[in-house]
C-alpha cells in the first residue's frame, strides 16, 4: 500500500491532489463523474464579501492546448456561499477549501473572517492574483508589499490553514512567495492564469468581453513547473503545484519538481473525471517505481 | 406524473465511449449515429452532449452538440452536426468505426407541453437538431400526445440547409421556408403564412439568434408562450466554469446548466 | 494591389512579415523552402563577440504546442560573422538583421560597433532578453534600468535601426518598453521566450541539461498578442510583434493589437515554407477585406 | 566521378505532400510505402525525412524518419517507423490513403564505400532502417559494386525486431544476433563470430547508443574505419536551431546538418 497522505499545518490531504478553484464549481457538478472522497481537496469557485455579477459575455477563448477566461469572480458573496452552499458541501468526505478573493483589504480581511467560523473548512486559499478584475485581485499579486499587506491583514483573522495563490504574471516569483511566507502564510500555490489576450481577424475585434483573459490549461505547464521549482527553492512552506497538470505524470512532474500537492484546472473541463484519475495514475507510479509514500517524491527531482 | 420524478432521478450524467456506426454525409454536415457499450442514461428532448475531439490540434474545448435522436434499446444516439471551424469540420470527417468520446445528458431539455397544447417547433439551420428527438419525447410521453400534433417550421438559406425532412416529417407536419425560394416558401421562418392561419400557443425555437430573436418578437406581440435554445460559448458544460453565461433578468446564468432552453421571458432580448 | 511596404526608421520591409533570431539559421538553411526576396527582413542567429559553444545537449524539449529550448547563444563570433558568413548573405534581396546578444555591456557594445561598419545590415535586433545564459542576456531585460544602461550605450556606437527585443518574463512590461524607447531604441520587438522547464516522470530529472528553458511556438500566443497590445499603446515607436505565429490570421492579430511587423519563430521547425506563406496570406486578407494599405491594420482593434 | 556532383546539386531540400499507398504493420512496428505526386528529389543513403504528425496533440515538432527505400520511378520512399511514444504510434496507426506531409532529403548520408572495401553495415533494432536503402545506393552506384559485397550484420533483443530480413537479403549477406537467442545467434552484434572470421575495414552503423559506442570502441580496438548514425533530438531538421548537437572534436556540431552519419574519429566516444 502506497501511503499517499499529505500533511501540512492544520490541514491534512488524504492525497496531493485537489482541483483548483473556478474549475470545479462547488464540487457538486462533478459527483457525476468522480468520487469526491477520493480527492484530496476540493477548492471551491472564488467567494467574495459580497455578490459579483462577474464580466459580461464574452468570458472565453479557445488558444492553443489552452484557453483564456475572464469569468471575473462572478459569485454572490460570502454569506449565501454559507448559508446556501456550505450546508450542502460541509460533509463531503474530503476537505472542503474557499477560494477568497477581495477588491480592497478590509473586503479580504471580512470574508475570511467569516470563513474562520465555518468548522468544515480547514482552509483558504487567498486568490491575491486574480487577472479579470480591475480592482485588486492582481494587483496584490504581483508586489511584494502588496502580497504582504493582504497576508498579514488575512492572517490576523484567519487561524486555520492559510494558502496564499501566487501571479504568474511577475518578473521574480520566488521574491513574491517569500514576502507571503513572512506575512504568515502556511503554504503558496500557483500559478494564477498567464494573462493573455485573443483577437478574432474577421470582426478585428477581441474576443473576450474584457479584452485580456486568464490563460490556463497544458500550454502552461512548461511555465508553471519551473516556477514550481523556483519558489519551492526559495521557501520553507509547502508549495501547491498547478498550472495545465493534465494527467498524473504532469502531477508527478509537479511533485519532483517540489510541490506537495497539486491542483487540476482546466483539465477538468476536458476530463471531468481527470481529478480522480490522477489520483489513482499517481499510486500506480509509485507502485511501479517502489516509492512507499507520496512525500518521497517531493522535491525529488534529480539534478 | 411519475416519469416526471423519474426524469429527475436518472438525469445522471455519464462520460462514454461512444463508436459510429453509421454515417451520413451532407454538404457541409454530417449525421453520426453513436454507438454505446453501456446503458444510456434517460435523456430529455433539448439536452446536449460534449463531445471531445480528439486528434484536433484545434480543438482543446470538447464541443457541445444537440442530441438529435436517442435509441434506448440499442443504445444509440444520433448527433447532426455542421462543419463550422476545426473542431466540427473534423468531428464531420469521423469514419465509421471511430471512438468518440462524449459527456451527456447536459443541460435542462425543453418544457413538455400539455395535452391541449397547439405547439410549433421552428428550427433554422443547424437548429433543427434538437427538435426530432423533443418531438419524439412529446410523441412518446406517458400521457397522450398533444391533441393537435407535432408541427416543425424550419428554415433554411437553401434547400440544402434542410437535411433529413423525412425523419421530421415522421413526427409531424413538416413547413418549410429557404431565404432564397428553393424549397418551401421563400422568406424567414417568421414571414411563414402558418403563423396566421395557424393556432399556436407554445413555440419551441433553436437556431441562428437573429432568428430567434424574430421568433421571440413575433411570440411577444402574439402574446405566445416561447422556449428558445441558446448557444453559448462554453468550456465545461457542465456549470463549473460559469463561462457560458447569458445575461437574463435574474442576473448572469449559465446556458449549459440553467440552459440551453430558457423561456423568453426569462431573457433580455 | 494591396501596398505591403513598412516604413520604420532607416529600415524599410517590403512587407511585415520577417523570420525570429535562432530559428531561421542565416537563411540559407531555408532557400529550398522559401523565397527569401519575399520576406520583409531575416533576424539572423544570436551573435555575441566571442565565440561561444552554447550550452550541452539536451537543448530542447517538446511541450504542448510548443517547445523550450536551452541552445545558450552558440555561435562563431562577430569576427567569424563578418568574415565568412556575412558575405554569403549580404546581397539577399531583404533585410539582413543581426541579433547582438552579449554578457556584459562592453561585448554588446563591441559586437554592435563592428556590425554598424556592415553596409547590407541596415539593423540590429538587441537580444537583452534570452533565458538561456547566465550572465547578461535577460538579466538586462528584465529591469528598467538594465535594459537602459545597455540600449543607451549601444545606441552611442550604433547609428542605423536599433531593434531591442524585450523579454516577457516581467511584471509590467509596458514599462521595460518606455525605458528602451527613452534610451534611444528606434523599436522594440517582443517576445522572447517565456521561461519554463520540462521534468522527465521516468528518470526524474530535468529533460533540459539547464534545467529551464524558453519557450516558444502557438502555445505562447495569447502572451505575446497581450504584451503586444499593452506595450503599443505605451510606446509611441513602433513594435514588431512575435511569439506563436503560425499562421496568415496570427500575424494579422499582431497588427491589429498594435504591431508594425511581425516575426516568425519555432512556426518555421514545423512547416519550412510558412513565412512565405504568411507574406502571402496576409495580402490575400487585405484583398479580401478590402485593405488598400497593411498599414491600415496597425493597431486596428475595435474596442 | 560525374555521380558525384550531380548529387551534390540535387540534393535539394523539398517539402512532399506524401499518400500512403501500402502499409505492412509489425508487432510494434509499420512500414509505410508514401507515394509523391511530383518528382522525388535525389536521397542519398543514410539520410533522412523530417514527418509532421498531423492531428496529434502531443507531436508539436516534426518527426525524423530515416529513408528506408526509395523508388524514383514510383515517385515512392519507404519508412520503417517502430512506436516509441505518442507520436510514432499515432504514424503507425495511420491508414493507406492518409497524407504524410514530409521534408526531406536530410543530412549527409554514410560515404560511399570504394570498390575494394569489404563493408559491414551493422544495424541494431529500428537502426535497421537506414541501411537498407544504402545497401542499395552502394549496389546501383555507377562505380562497380564493392567487390566483397555487402554485409549486414543486424541485432535485436528478440526476433520480433528483426523485421524485413528478406529485404535485407536480397541486397546481401545477413547475419544476426539477438538478445535472447530467438533467432541467429545469442548475444550483442558486437558478440557475433563473423568479428573473428570476416575480414572488414569499413563499418556503418545505426542503433541504439549503446549497441553504436560498442560497435566503435570494436572498430577502435580493430582499427576499421567506421561511421555511426546518431539520433540526436531534433526540433528543425534543417540546421537552423542548434538544439541537435554533438559535442565532438570540432565542438558542437548540428546532427541534423553535419549528421547523422559522423565518422567515429569525429566523435567525443
Ligand atoms: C447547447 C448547444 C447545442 C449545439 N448543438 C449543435 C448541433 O446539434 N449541431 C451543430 O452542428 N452545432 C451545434 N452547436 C454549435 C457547435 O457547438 C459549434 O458549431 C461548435 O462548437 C463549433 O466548433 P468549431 O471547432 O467548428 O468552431 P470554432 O469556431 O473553431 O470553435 C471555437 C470555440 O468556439 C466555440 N463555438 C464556436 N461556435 C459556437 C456556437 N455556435 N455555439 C457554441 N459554441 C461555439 C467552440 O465550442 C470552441 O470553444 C451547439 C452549441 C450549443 C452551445
Ligand atoms: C536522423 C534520425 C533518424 C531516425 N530514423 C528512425 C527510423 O527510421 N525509424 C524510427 O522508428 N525511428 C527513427 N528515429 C527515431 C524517431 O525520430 C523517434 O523515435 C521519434 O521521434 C519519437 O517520437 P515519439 O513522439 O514517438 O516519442 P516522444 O518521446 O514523445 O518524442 C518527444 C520528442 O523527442 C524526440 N525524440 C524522441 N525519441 C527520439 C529519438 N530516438 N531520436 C530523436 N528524437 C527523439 C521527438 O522527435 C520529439 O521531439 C530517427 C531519429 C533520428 C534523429
Ligand atoms: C474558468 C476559470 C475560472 C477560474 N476562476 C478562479 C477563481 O475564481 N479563483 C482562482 O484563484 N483561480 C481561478 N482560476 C484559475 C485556476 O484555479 C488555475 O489557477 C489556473 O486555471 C491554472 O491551472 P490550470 O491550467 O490547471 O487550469 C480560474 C480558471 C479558469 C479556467
Ligand atoms: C531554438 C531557438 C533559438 C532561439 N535563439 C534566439 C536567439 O539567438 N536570439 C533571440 O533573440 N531569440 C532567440 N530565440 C527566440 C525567438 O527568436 C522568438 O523570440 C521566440 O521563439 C518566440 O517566437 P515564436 O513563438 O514564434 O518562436 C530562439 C528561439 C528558439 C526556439
Ligand atoms: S460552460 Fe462552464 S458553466 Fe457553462
Ligand atoms: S534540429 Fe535544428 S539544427 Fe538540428
Amino acid at each position: 500500500m502506497v501511503k499517499t497522505e499529505i500533511k501540512l499545518k492544520g490541514l491534512t490531504l488524504k492525497n496531493p491532489v485537489m482541483t483548483a478553484s473556478g474549475t470545479f464549481g462547488y464540487g457538486e457538478e462533478y459527483a457525476d463523474f468522480v468520487d469526491l472522497s477520493e480527492l484530496g481537496g476540493i477548492i471551491v469557485k472564488g467567494t467574495t464579501l459580497h455578490h459579483r455579477e462577474g464580466n459580461p459575455y464574452p468570458r472565453m477563448a479557445e488558444t492553443p492546448m489552452g484557453m483564456l477566461n475572464c469569468v471575473g469572480l462572478q459569485n454572490k458573496g460570502v454569506d449565501y456561499f454559507i448559508e446556501t452552499i456550505y450546508p450542502r458541501i460541509r460533509h463531503y468526505d474530503t476537505n472542503v477549501i474557499v477560494n477568497v478573493s477581495g477588491s480592497n483589504i478590509d473586503d479580504y480581511v471580512a470574508a475570511a473572517a467569516k470563513i474562520d467560523a465555518l468548522d468544515d473548512v480547514p482552509a483558504i486559499e487567498l486568490n491575491v492574483s486574480c487577472p479579470n478584475v480591475k480592482q485588486g485581485g492582481m494587483a496584490f499579486g504581483v508586489t511584494c508589499s502588496g502580497i504582504e499587506q493582504v497576508t498579514k491583514a488575512v492572517r490576523e483573522v484567519y487561524h486555520k490553514h492559510l494558502m496564499v495563490k501566487l501571479s504568474p504574471n511577475v518578473t521574480n516569483i520566488a521574491e513574491i512567495a517569500l514576502a507571503a511566507e513572512a506575512a504568515g502564510a502556511d503554504s503558496v500555490s500557483l500559478i494564477n492564469t498567464l494573462l493573455g489576450m485573443a483577437i478574432d481577424a474577421e470582426t478585428r475585434k477581441p474576443v473576450l468581453s474584457m479584452v485580456t483573459g486568464g490563460l490556463s490549461g497544458a500550454c502552461v505547464k512548461p511555465v508553471a513547473l519551473r516556477m514550481v521549482w523556483q519558489v519551492s527553492k526559495a521557501v520553507k512552506i509547502p508549495v501547491i503545484g498547478l498550472g495545465g497538470i493534465s494527467s498524473a505524470t504532469d502531477a508527478i512532474e509537479f511533485l519532483l519538481a517540489g510541490a506537495s500537492a497539486i491542483q487540476i484546472g482546466t483539465a477538468n473541463f476536458i476530463d471531468p473525471a481527470i481529478s480522480g484519475k490522477v489520483a489513482k495514475g499517481i499510486v500506480e507510479y509509485c507502485e511501479k517505481h517502489g516509492v512507499e509514500d507520496v512525500n518521497e517524491l517531493v522535491g525529488g527531482l534529480i539534478l | 406524473m411519475k416519469s416526471r420524478y423519474l426524469r429527475l432521478y436518472v438525469y445522471m450524467k455519464a462520460i462514454i465511449d461512444f463508436i459510429i456506426v453509421e454515417k451520413q454525409s451532407f454538404q457541409r454536415a454530417a449525421l453520426l449515429k453513436l454507438k454505446s457499450a453501456t446503458q444510456l442514461p434517460e435523456i430529455a428532448g433539448g439536452q446536449f452532449a460534449n463531445v471531445r475531439v480528439d486528434g484536433c490540434d484545434k480543438a482543446y474545448l470538447r464541443r457541445p452538440i444537440s442530441i438529435h435522436d436517442v435509441d434506448y434499446h440499442n443504445n444509440t444516439i444520433d448527433l447532426l452536426i455542421q462543419e463550422k471551424h476545426e473542431g466540427t469540420k473534423k468531428l464531420c470527417a469521423l469514419p465509421v468505426g471511430a471512438k468518440l468520446n462524449v459527456v451527456l445528458p447536459l443541460g435542462n431539455g425543453f418544457t413538455m407541453p400539455e395535452k391541449d397544447d397547439n405547439i410549433l417547433l421552428v428550427g433554422g439551420g443547424i437548429g433543427i437538431a434538437p427538435l426530432l428527438y423533443f418531438a419524439k419525447t412529446i410523441r412518446k410521453d406517458a400521457r397522450p400526445c398533444v391533441s393537435t400534433g407535432v408541427h416543425f417550421l424550419l428554415g433554411g438559406r437553401t434547400q440544402d440547409d434542410l437535411m433529413l425532412l423525412d425523419r421530421f416529417r415522421n413526427e409531424g407536419d413538416v413547413f418549410i421556408t429557404t431565404n432564397d425560394g428553393s424549397m418551401g416558401e421563400k422568406g424567414f421562418v417568421t414571414e411563414h403564412s402558418l403563423w396566421n392561419t395557424k393556432k399556436i400557443n407554445k413555440i419551441y425555437a433553436c437556431g441562428p439568434m437573429p432568428m430567434m430573436k424574430a421568433v421571440a418578437k413575433v411570440a411577444r406581440e402574439k402574446g405566445i408562450w416561447c422556449e428558445v435554445s441558446l448557444e453559448n460559448q462554453m468550456a465545461c458544460g457542465i456549470g463549473a466554469c460559469l463561462c457560458c453565461v447569458e445575461n437574463t433578468k435574474e442576473g448572469n446564468l449559465c446556458v449549459c446548466k440553467e440552459g440551453p432552453v430558457f423561456n423568453i421571458e426569462r431573457l433580455l432580448w
